[in-house]
């Protein structure tokens, strides 16, 4: 593999915001990805990472607000994201499609965000350069 | 490709090992090649016998028994945690390989991954 | 007079860093109560061999594991919490 | 203590429902608080655990429904529970009246639970025979 | 009633040392006495001269040093933890005292707590 | 051809069980990247001796640790991930 242009990132989160230091990472990961010309294929979110999706979170106004920051970024730069379907309604992450199938009182998906199932993750996994993975530490 | 992931977790307590266990369906799906390997903590998903209806979850054992019929390659299981775990070879499901964990079992591996 | 000092409610596995948090700082006078993927202490248990222990029995079954004696309902664990000076969950 | 009945538990919850196995845990042993004579003073969902009190959660219909089975719990034996208000905005947990306050487009916690603040925990620990924790254990 | 609340986890890299820490702070504000205790990562929080601005969160130095004024009664730092870590006892921040810690300290306080 | 065989990632620190299991399954021909709570392990390094050891600077900075050589920023991390046959985040 060469460090020259044009290779693809595919971005796995499966940490929480306010929880894990895991989106904070990825984001500083996927700004250096796009600064060195480099493509992000996809970011996907999994498991807990799917908290980073919600339009509720309202952290307190001197923290970083990553849904915010990560949408700004994703927006900017044109990048796919898509939170896992089985994840975010175990974890109460739900747009409108899916809160009009299962009948809930409200949806909480940023519009940066997809909500789609794991071949999504399997596509880009198999043709990006690179799939790097953003767990929790703790 | 060939896939790793690798189940460090033991089943019930938390669910990153069901979440690991749904991206292996989800590779085999697309038939990419993907293996498991339990360490640690997470060689306790081989156990048998297990009854998880007291705290309203399902076997995993019922899962993970599905997983050469979807396509799942192999299924490794670290020699020094089966130890740990007083888990003997011949009480391990069907198919699954004893295997000293090292950095050679890692490099036969084009990608190896945790589900969190 | 309580029947033990302290009640350790443990949950986790016995490589997690708390587990061995929980021995150093327990003595022989404390009771141990293995719960969730505590009771996989129950599969290697030689490491809790001069505490008295107990594990939660739907949890122990749900993992394929058993114990000889100490295998407690959750009725029992209520019971427990109020026999001990004081109870910590690790 | 003694083991006889008149016994206040205060129970905190720390760990998230699908992610860990605290909120099942901590029902079992509520139900068996109950079931023993004793009272309930207060449930405190902390850290992660209030995702619990969601009420956009929908898991595979042959799983436990954490939140519904809490809920119908709490409701039954009129026990008062409440999410950490820090911890709530944090993670996207909001009622109507959050919601109003930081203009967010929508709220997602069951009626069974209220939003507070720490103040609510040091007064049920303090009037409480014992106060329980479950976390997260993985 | 004496509460000790145990902090384990290093900061940053998760949350639950802030709660912990935050939990303390709401006892003492109720004039209930509380003291810290740092052990295993834990200790990583008495090191001087963090600077977490690359990381878009606050010092947790910071906060700490106000547990006093805030009324929390003593931060213990566990001896062996600190060894581990390559912190010395000058190196520490005033007030804090290292601490052999077994089952004698945990007795001395009434409640025992973790945040997560 | 690959600078090395596999960058490992940790995210962790050294007392977590998946710190022990990383260094089991790397070799001298592997490199650490050390991010997160895992840069604390420069704090004690003596467990990685034999191994190319890289650290996250911004996360060593925010924990008050610094490092004589191998400190990276988020840019080099990305060459680095390039660099390997492969990566895993630990």
């Amino acid at each position: 593999m060469s460090d020259a242009p044009d290779n693809t990132f595919s971005l796995v989160i499966t940490g929480a915001p306010y929880s894990s230091q895991a989106p904070q990472t990825a984001l500083a990961f996927a700004k250096a990805v796009v600064d060195s010309g480099h493509l992000i294929d996809r970011v996907f979110l999994y498991g807990d990472g799917v908290h980073l999706a919600s339009t509720l979170i309202a952290p307190p106004s001197d923290e970083l607000h990553l849904p915010h920051a990560w949408s700004e970024f994703l927006t900017e730069h044109k990048v796919p994201a898509v939170a896992c379907i089985a994840s975010a309604l175990r974890r109460g992450l739900v747009n409108q499609e899916e809160q009009d199938r299962y009948e809930l009182g409200a949806s909480n998906v940023l519009p940066a965000f997809e909500i789609a199932g794991l071949g999504e993750w399997v596509e880009s996994n198999v043709k990006s350069t690179r799939t790097i993975y953003f767990h929790a530490g703790s | 490709m060939e896939t790793l992931i690798i189940i460090d977790q033991a089943p019930y307590g938390g669910f990153s090992g069901r979440e690991a266990l749904d991206m292996a369906f989800s590779l085999a799906a697309f038939d990419q090649p993907v293996s498991l390997l339990f360490t640690g903590a997470g060689v306790n998903w081989l156990r048998k016998g297990q009854m998880p209806d007291e705290i309203y979850q399902k076997s995993v054992e019922k899962n993970l028994s599905a997983a050469p019929v979807f396509g799942i390659e192999k299924l490794l299981a670290d020699e020094t945690s089966c130890l740990r775990y007083n888990l003997d070879k011949e009480d391990l499901p069907a198919g699954v390989v004893v295997v000293d964990t090292d950095a050679k079992v890692i490099a036969s591996f084009t990608q190896v991954l945790f589900a969190g | 007079m309580s029947d033990f000092h302290t009640l350790h409610i443990l949950n986790k596995p016995p490589e997690h860093p708390r587990f061995a948090e929980c021995l150093g700082m327990s003595s022989s006078d404390d009771a141990l109560l293995l719960i969730e993927n505590g009771v996989l202490a129950l599969a290697s248990p030689e490491r809790l061999s001069d505490r008295k222990v107990y594990a939660l029995s739907p949890d122990a079954r749900a993992r394929g594991l058993t114990a000889s004696e100490g295998l407690l309902d959750y009725t029992d664990m209520v019971s427990l919490t109020l026999k001990a000076e004081r109870v910590i969950s690790w």
